[in-house]
């Protein structure tokens, strides 16, 4: 079923919303499954001051978007560089098989945020 | 899930509260522990008491004691009708009739004799308001046509079939025809007989009785094998000692839906009608999958598609936020597919109207205030949800 | 039956009392309605709870849960393991094995394999003293041998097979083997792993649990195709809204076998003792059909043959006069004919001794004054019938 | 089961004996159920005055047999020759399947009588 972090993320997100004047944003979505994301971030000095999603696509979907950016706000690009595989996947706790597909999401979230910041930085 | 959530539940279809007068009756039944099969007094106090349950049931479906034969639920009276049927034609597999819209219970098992064992199928595709055309049917029959097995009612969008028209037909040219009315027993009165048809599968738990109980009726029994063979249970046509504490459950929500039946259906269809009302009236934009009329769908169940949202994540925020349980036309499966189900696709929904439907059934606990305070809840839900993927 | 009738209760192989931590167990989950396949959080309270019964069966038989199937009962249990193997076989019927005094459950399903679809079968002979050679099995053995079905511990007589060194030679042959355990599960230990058989049937009623409800043991579930197909349910091997209040009564009779079946089977073999020096020591001209020692037979089972009477008129004397119950090898039937008991036949028992049998089985609710008071009734009444046809 | 004429008739039977003067005397045997049943009676002017059975077998047949004995005690042989097959049926109340060939013990004991009855007669 959802566990606590899909639950809490999910029923009280925090980080809906818009950034008027962000200076980084970036779309993903899942042809399949039809999960679509949008993260906009304000980034000051390499750190990420602001994080913002709208979403639509299923409960852990939109719990792994605002987790996403909960989980950045006030940290640096490269912070988030550092984090493997193993770090995104325990993020999101115990999953079912039917919710692993965001897993994969939260991992295309946080390259997506390595390449934006990086093109945003060059 | 205890009596102070009933309010909530809008999930009948998956399975009903079991009624309280159920419950003590299985109290007692708990006790008596006697063998069925015994030559001693106290089986027979237990052998009474499982004919009682087998009159009660026929009396439910207006039938003979000697047609009614008890099963562990509604998928094993709908293997056993299949398989006991299809099994007297191995050495000659002809070709089976169905729709798109059955339950897996039925489209699991014909599909096994078509790969397995090399039968043909016909599935039929229901309309846009989800009924099989008669004429379908009718056009669908082969020389060859050894079994129909089709829905009274669907689990999903509530919609009936004219399974009365259909066995005018099939038993005119007596073609065995197996009706699936796990859905519809409780929900409206049935009179097996007059209706026609060859077997009938209910199941205990979707009218306020015990899970993993049920029955199939048989009009005649030479016309079909056992599924499970062995001793002399249930006149040496379902072999296993009696599931006894759920016999008896089955017995007396059987006999509250012969009492019953009609007044909890016009409650029910209060209930509907002041349901969609307050959904027209309400800010959110539907589609209706199916129909919505009294005679051609069940009045305790709703299928609708909402604008702008995901099914899945509306029916969770319904459970966590507001404390209501429905149940969703899609969910994410396993290897990053979408299970759409069969049923929507079958009626020509598209993909993002069935990622957005749900199915709100409801019965003899609900209250017309209950649906006020759904409604209500499904605006504030999905005004959230929209506000969450504005933009898209 | 009530509790006070049950120092009478010599009737344990048929069914046993219901433990009343069984039925404490069951009674709130009657209560919890949700549908363990659904999506909310009702539903995996559901789940949990039928989880944990899976994790009592495993343990009871030292295995893994993902090897534990939920049946409605060993009927449906032995019909699954037979024919979920013999299906896949059916384009190529081969050969069964299994033995003259299996279950009804096991012979009928069985035969039914052999008349209609055509499959050779092989039916070991008992020596007289109930057990089957374990070189006629390995002779017996084929080529094409599909499977091979037979049962632990036998109803009528307590009898138990080598299942152990059976499964030495199939395992090395790799044919599936079958064990319908449903008469020794909860009366001696059990690791079915060790043991290295395929599958194994078991039956809650059997050890003070309900009925109507058991599992099918399954060590490799690529090996065996559904008996009900459809739904999800039981990894999607074994369709049907599960009967959780069974599954739950089940789940807390399996744990109490697991926590005493060695006290209990203590007991048992206590009181058999005192029960075969007591008749030894009677007036009672008795043969004892089958073995009798620790090893090869039931603690809990004895059948015996009394000179000069008729069983079925004993077990009414007993149960009219002096509250005791019994079974028989042997009934009146219809049509005139004698029905004579299946297995006490295939142990070359004569006609006269077979109708003149009787099995007397108990259990963990049983005293050794029980016992007392039993043989002095049988006694009793033995020579009261003995006084009624005198000069025959 | 065993309904309560045959209950009293097998527990209670008052018509075990022997006769040690009977007059008429016969047996009947099932051979198929292998129930046997010995009848030994004192007639007196066509009365019978007496009636004993010994038997070996089912507790119906057994009670069968009481019953039967208990029947004719006091009657002429002409009234019993008057019993027709329904009367002689509905005198073991509702039997199941398995009971239904003591009906042919109780007529075949009924036909017995007055055969040997009537040998005895002439
Ligand atoms: C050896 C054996 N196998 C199978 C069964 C059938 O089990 P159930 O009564 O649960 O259908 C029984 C009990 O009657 C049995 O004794
Ligand atoms: C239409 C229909 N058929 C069959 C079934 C299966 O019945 P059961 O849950 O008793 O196995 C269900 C319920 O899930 C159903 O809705």
């Amino acid at each position: 079923m959802y566990n606590d972090i899909i639950i809490d993320n999910f029923t009280n997100p925090q980080k809906v919303g818009d950034i008027a004047l962000a200076n980084c944003e970036f779309e993903i979505g899942n042809p399949v499954c039809g999960d679509r994301i949008k993260i906009q971030l304000m980034v000051e000095n390499n750190t990420i001051s602001e994080a913002r999603f709208r979403a639509w696509g299923c409960a852990t979907s939109i719990a792994t978007a605002n987790l996403f950016c909960e989980s950045i706000e006030g940290k640096t690009t490269s912070d988030i560089n550092q984090k493997n595989d193993q770090d995104i996947e325990s993020m999101l706790g115990q999953l079912e098989p039917s919710q692993h597909h965001c897993v994969h999401i939260l991992k295309e979230l946080h390259q997506q945020l390595v390449v934006q910041a990086n093109a945003g930085a060059q | 899930m205890d009596q102070q959530h009933i309010s909530g539940y809008f999930d009948y279809n998956a399975t009903t509260p079991i009624c309280s007068d159920v419950i003590d009756s299985m109290v007692p039944a708990m006790k008596l522990f006697a063998n069925p099969s015994g030559n001693n007094r106290h089986s027979q106090t237990i052998k009474k008491t499982i004919n009682e349950a087998r009159q009660n049931v026929a009396q439910l479906l207006q039938t003979q004691v000697s047609n009614i034969f008890f099963t562990s639920g509604g998928s094993e009276a709908n293997n056993w009708a299949i398989k006991g049927v299809l099994f007297k034609h191995i050495d000659k597999p002809g070709h089976i009739i169905t729709t798109e819209i059955e339950h897996a219970s039925v489209l699991d098992t014909v599909k096994y004799f078509a790969d397995t064992f090399g039968f043909e199928v016909t599935y039929l595709k229901p309309k846009k308001d989800g009924a099989i055309d008669v004429s379908d049917l009718e056009n669908a029959l082969q020389d060859n046509t050894q079994l129909i097995t089709i829905m009274y009612a669907n689990n999903e969008t509530g919609v009936i079939q004219s399974i009365e028209k259909m066995a005018t037909i099939t038993s005119a040219r007596k073609i065995p025809f197996h009706v699936d009315a796990v859905q519809l027993v409780g929900k409206r009165k049935i009179n097996v007989e007059k209706l026609g048809i060859d077997y009938l599968s209910l199941s205990a738990h979707k009218f306020y009785g015990p899970k993993g109980v049920g029955s199939l009726y048989i009009k005649d029994i030479d016309s079909i094998e056992p599924l499970i063979h062995g001793g002399g249970q249930e006149f040496s046509m379902r072999a296993g000692t009696e599931n006894l504490v759920t016999i008896v459950g089955l017995s007396k929500a059987a006999q509250r839906v012969t009492e019953s039946v009609e007044q909890w259906d016009s409650d029910n269809w209060q209930c509907k009608q002041h349901l969609v009302a307050l959904l027209e009236a309400s800010p959110l934009k539907i589609k209706f999958n199916g129909s919505t009329d009294y005679s051609n769908s069940l009045s305790n169940t709703l299928n609708i598609a909402i604008d702008g949202i995901r099914g899945e994540s509306l029916m969770l925020q319904m459970e966590l936020i507001y404390g209501f349980i429905i149940s969703v036309g899609s969910a994410c499966s396993n290897n990053k597919t979408i299970n759409l189900s069969h049923v929507l696709q079958a009626m020509n929904i598209n993909e993002t109207d069935i990622q957005s439907s749900i199915r709100i059934s409801f019965g003899r606990f609900t209250q017309l205030e209950d649906i006020e305070k759904f409604v209500t809840a499904l605006v504030s839900a999905v005004e959230q949800l929209l506000a969450i993927s504005t933009g898209y």
